[in-house]
C-alpha cells in the first residue's frame, strides 16, 4: 500500500466525489481535524507565505513522531490543513518525508501541483515538509 | 447572435459549468477578431519597425503606427505614448515629467482611491526626491473628499487621481478635480484604467494633462497600454528609458533624442500588441459603449441590492456613471472560501485587496469579493450568480 | 519536410516573389507552434494573474510562471526578471541597480561596439549621477582592444558589453571579459539579445552578473525579455517601476516589496506573451543549435566572400562562434537603393546605422546593408540572394 | 481630365509596368529630372525629416509659378523628387495645392499613402505642399 490507512481512506472517499463543489464542501469539513494552533501563537514565522487567507502551522517532532499543528482563517484552507493533519500526525518523521504532494491531486483538490496553480495547499505542504526536516 | 459569440473563452466549462466571467475588472476577455489579427500579424507582416524599406517592415510600421492612430482619434489626443500598460504609463509620468519637474518640497497629491499603480511610483520618487505626498480621504459616502482636496492643493504640482475606483466602481467627479487642479497651477494625471472599458473619453475636452490605460481592460491584449499626453506637458518630458529608437544620434560624447512620441519608446516596441488593440478599437467602434455601460450598471445596482439582502456588505453606490463593479463582504463566509465556491460553480470572481490596500484600509477592511461585470455580461448571468451565492449563504453562512 | 514549412510566414510573397526573409538579426519570424499558443491563451485562459483562486486566473498564472521556469532551466540562471524586452532590461539595471549602487566619478565601461540600448540608458545615469563612462575601442579586426579594456578597467564598478554584435556578427571574448571585470572588482552586465537566438548559455557558469536578451529575436513574440541576475546583484537592486504585484504591502505612509522577481514586475505582466515565449523555448528545444549555428555561419562566410568579389565591402569576419550577420556596402550603389531593389525582388534585408551609430562612426560609415540569416535559412537562399546581388550591380554600377 | 498632360502621361507609363524592379528602375532613371539642389546649400531647414537617405528640397514661388528644386543621395528618393517635379514644376501655385498624394500610389511606386509605409515618397510630397503654402 502506498499511503497509510487514513489517508488512503481519504483518497478514496474523495475519488467517489467528482462535483468539485462536494468536494470542496467535504475540504470544508475537514478543517475540524487540525489540532488547534492558538491564533495568540501566529507569527511572521508561522506564516504560510503566498496564501490569501490567514493561514500558520507549527510542527513538532516528540521522539521522531510528527504533530502539525494548524489553522486559518479561511476555511477551505484549513481544511486542507485538515487533511495533510490526517496523512501525518503520529507517523514517523522520516516516513512522512516520503510523502509527495501527489496525493492531493489524486484527491482532486488540486487542479495543478504548480504551486502558482495550487490555491495555497504546496504551500502548506512544503512548509510542513521544511519544518519537519529542520526538526527532525 | 450576442455578443458572447465573438469572445471563443465564453464558451469554455470551468469545473462542469459554462464559464460566466466576472472579473472584468481585472482584465477583459478578447474578442475573435483581437486574437486572429495578432495571429495574422504574426502570419504575415511579421518584421521590425521603423528605419527600413523591406515590404515586411513597412506593414509592422503601419500596422503600428495604425493603433497609435486608432487611439489618438478615438480619445481625441494630441500625443499618445506606447507603455506596456497604465502602471509603465504612470512610471513614465513620474520618471520623465516628476524628475524633470519636481523639486524638494513639492507637493504631490493623490487620494485614499488609488490603485498601488498610482500610489507606489510616487512614494519611490517622493524618498527620492523629498516631494510631500498628500492623500484625500474618501468619505463614508465612498466619493472623495472635495473639500479636503480643495485645500490639499495648496503648493501643488501634481494631482494623480483614479478616474473610475476598481473596488468600489464609483467614478470620480473628474470635471471639478481637473479644474481645481489646473485653477491651483498643478498638472493632472488621470488613471483611467478603469474609465476607457466603458466611457469614450474626449481627451482634449476633458483637458487634464495626462491619463493612462491598458489594453487588456479593454478587449484588447496583455502587454500594451498607453500615456495620453497634452502638447504643453509633453514639451516638459524628459527621456525614461534610454535605447533603440528613442534617439535621434547617438555619439560616445552624446546623444539627441526623437522629437515625437517616440521618445519615449526605447526598444523594439510592442509591434503585435499594437495590431491587437487595434482591432479591438475596431471592434468597440461597432458598439454602443453608453447603451451597455447603463445596462451594466443596472445589472451591478440590481446584484448589489440582492446581496445586500442576503446579509452582505457591499462597498460602493452605483450610481449613474459609476462602474459596474460590486465589491462585496459576507459577514461570516470567508471571501477567499466565498470565492472558491463560486469557481466551482464556474463563476469567476476576484478576492484580496484588489492593489488599492490604503482604500481598503479606510474602509476597516483587507479585502472584499468582487463581481465586475462587462460587455458580454447579462442580467441572466447575474441571477445565476445570486441564485449560487443564495445557495452558498444558506449552506455555510 | 523543411523547419520552413514551421513557419506560415515564410510561404508568402513579396512583389510577386518568395519572401526570402534576412532580417533575423532585427527579429525572427515564429513557428505555427507560438502563434497557436498566444491564440489559445486567449481563447481558453485569459485572466489577470496572481492573487486570485479562480480557475481562469490560476492557468494564467501557471501559463506565466511556466515562461519563468523555462527561462531558468534554459540558462541556469538563479533569478529571471520579466522586462519588455532587452532594452528594457538594460534600463533596469541602470535604474534598479545603477543609481542603487553608483557614485559621482565611479565608472561605467562601455565599447564602442554597443547597441544605443546599451548605450543610452548610460548616458542618461551618467548626465544625472556625474559617472564617468569609458568605450573600449573596437580594433581594424572588428574585434574590441582588450589591451585598452585591461586599462579602461580601473575603478570601473560596472561594464556593459555586447556578446554578439548585431552589425558585425562578431561574438567577443565574454569570457575573458567577464572575468576580467570580476578581477577589476565590476560586476558585468550581458547584451545577449543577438547571442540567445543562437547560442544556449549556461548563466551560472558563464558568470556574468545580468544577461539581458528579448523573445522576439528567439522564435518568441513581441513585447517581452528578460533579465538574468545573479542571486547577490539582485539584493542589491532596488524598485525600479512601482505599482500592482511588485508590492508586499502598500499603506499611505509606505510600501513594503516583493522579495522574488515579481518586485521588479510592477503591474499586469505580458502574460499571452509568456505563454508564446514557452512555446517559443519549447520549439527551440527539439533544435540542434549549435549544428544550425556553423550551418549558417557557413552561408554567412560564403555570402560574405561573393560579396567581396562583387566588389562590396564587407564589416565582419565571421570566425567560428561569430553570428550569420553581413553587413556590407557596395562603393558607388546607395544602400537605400539597394535595399529597395532586393525588397522588389522580395528579399528582407535591413539598411541604417542599425542603432549602433557609434560603431559605425568608428568604421567611417552611416550604415551598412545588413543580412542576417537564422534557423530556416537555407544556402539555396543565399544563392539566389547573390544572383540578385549580382544582378543589381551589373544593372547599377 | 485630373491630372496635367506630363503627369498624366508618367501615370499611364507606370500603369504599363508590373513588375516591382521595373517600377524601381524606372523611378531610378527619373532622378534626372529634378532641377539641381546644390548640395552646397542643404541644411537642417532644407533637410526631410524621416527619409533613411539624405535628401533635400526647396521651393521657389515666382509670379505664383512653382519651382522644385531638389537633390538625395540614395537615386530611388531622387527619382522621386523628379516626380514632383514633373507634377509641379511650372504649374500655378494654386494649382499645385489642389494636387493629392493619391497619383503615386496610382503609379504603383506606393504600397501605401501611410507615412510610415510610405518609404519616403510622403515625406517629399508633404514637405514640397507645405513649401508652396507658406511662400505662395
Ligand atoms: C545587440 C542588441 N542589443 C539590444 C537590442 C535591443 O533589443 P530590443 O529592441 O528587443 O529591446 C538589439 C536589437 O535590436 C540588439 O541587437
Ligand atoms: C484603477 C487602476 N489603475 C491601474 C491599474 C493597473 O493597470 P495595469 O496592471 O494594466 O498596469 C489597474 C488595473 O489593475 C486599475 O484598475
Amino acid at each position: 500500500m502506498k499511503y497509510p490507512q487514513a489517508l488512503q481512506d481519504l483518497i478514496d472517499e474523495f475519488a467517489e466525489i467528482e462535483d468539485k463543489m462536494e468536494i470542496l464542501e467535504y475540504v470544508y469539513d475537514l478543517s475540524d481535524e487540525v489540532v488547534e494552533f492558538p491564533i495568540a501563537k501566529w507569527s511572521e514565522k508561522t506564516r504560510i507565505m503566498g496564501c490569501q487567507s490567514e493561514a500558520h502551522l507549527e510542527v513538532v517532532v516528540v521522539d521522531g513522531i510528527v504533530e502539525l499543528r494548524s489553522g486559518a482563517d479561511a476555511k477551505i484552507v484549513q481544511g486542507m490543513m485538515g487533511i495533510i493533519t490526517i496523512a501525518i500526525n503520529g507517523r514517523k518523521a522520516e516516513d512522512v518525508l516520503q510523502l509527495k504532494p501527489d496525493f492531493a491531486q489524486e484527491m482532486g483538490i488540486l487542479n495543478s501541483l504548480s504551486p502558482s496553480r495550487s490555491n495555497g495547499f504546496r504551500n502548506i505542504f512544503d512548509k510542513v515538509m521544511a519544518e519537519i526536516r529542520m526538526k527532525q | 447572435m450576442s455578443l458572447k459569440d465573438d469572445f471563443p473563452i465564453l464558451s469554455r466549462e470551468v469545473n462542469g459549468h459554462p464559464l460566466i466571467y466576472l472579473d472584468n475588472a481585472a482584465t477583459t476577455q478578447k474578442p475573435q477578431v483581437v486574437i486572429d489579427a495578432m495571429s495574422q500579424y504574426y502570419s504575415n507582416s511579421n518584421a521590425n519597425v521603423h528605419r527600413a524599406v523591406h515590404t515586411l517592415a513597412g506593414e509592422a510600421t503601419e500596422g503600428y503606427e495604425d493603433c497609435r492612430r486608432w487611439i489618438k482619434s478615438w480619445f481625441n489626443a494630441e500625443k499618445a505614448i506606447f507603455t506596456s500598460g497604465t502602471t509603465e504609463a504612470i512610471n513614465l509620468v513620474a520618471h520623465g515629467w516628476g524628475r524633470a519637474n519636481l523639486q524638494p518640497g513639492d507637493v504631490i497629491v493623490l487620494t485614499e482611491m488609488e490603485h498601488h499603480s498610482d500610489i507606489v511610483p510616487w512614494q519611490i520618487l517622493s524618498e527620492e526626491r523629498g516631494i510631500e505626498i498628500r492623500y484625500v480621504p474618501v468619505l463614508d459616502d465612498f466619493t472623495l473628499d472635495m473639500e479636503a482636496y480643495a485645500v490639499s492643493l495648496e503648493n501643488a504640482k501634481l494631482v494623480c487621481v483614479v478616474h473610475t475606483s476598481n473596488v468600489l466602481g464609483v467614478r470620480n467627479s473628474v470635471d471639478e478635480l481637473i479644474s481645481l487642479a489646473h485653477k491651483a497651477g498643478a498638472k493632472i494625471l488621470i488613471d483611467a484604467a478603469q474609465a476607457v472599458p466603458h466611457d469614450r473619453i474626449d481627451f482634449k475636452q476633458f483637458n487634464a494633462d495626462f491619463m493612462a490605460f491598458s489594453a487588456h481592460k479593454m478587449c484588447g491584449p496583455t502587454g500594451i497600454g498607453a500615456l495620453l499626453v497634452k502638447n504643453d506637458a509633453f514639451e516638459q518630458m524628459q527621456p525614461f528609458m534610454g535605447g533603440g529608437d528613442m534617439i535621434e544620434s547617438v555619439t560616445t560624447s552624446g546623444s539627441t533624442y526623437q522629437t515625437n512620441e517616440h521618445k519615449f519608446e526605447a526598444g523594439t516596441p510592442k509591434i503585435a500588441e499594437a495590431v491587437g488593440w487595434s482591432a479591438a478599437f475596431e471592434w468597440m467602434s461597432e458598439i454602443d459603449l453608453p447603451a451597455h455601460h447603463e445596462r451594466l450598471l443596472n445589472i451591478a445596482k440590481w446584484t448589489a441590492d440582492q446581496l445586500r439582502e442576503l446579509g452582505c456588505t457591499v462597498y460602493g453606490r452605483h450610481q449613474s456613471g459609476d462602474a459596474a463593479v460590486v465589491s462585496f463582504l459576507h459577514p461570516t463566509i470567508h471571501s477567499e472560501d466565498f470565492a472558491r465556491f463560486l469557481d466551482a460553480k464556474g463563476f469567476a470572481v476576484r478576492t484580496g485587496h484588489h492593489c488599492a490596500q490604503p482604500l481598503l484600509n479606510r474602509l476597516g477592511i483587507t479585502g472584499t469579493i468582487r463581481a465586475s461585470f462587462y460587455l458580454y455580461n447579462t442580467r441572466q448571468e447575474a441571477e445565476k450568480f445570486i441564485e449560487t451565492v443564495r445557495h452558498i449563504v444558506g449552506k455555510f453562512a
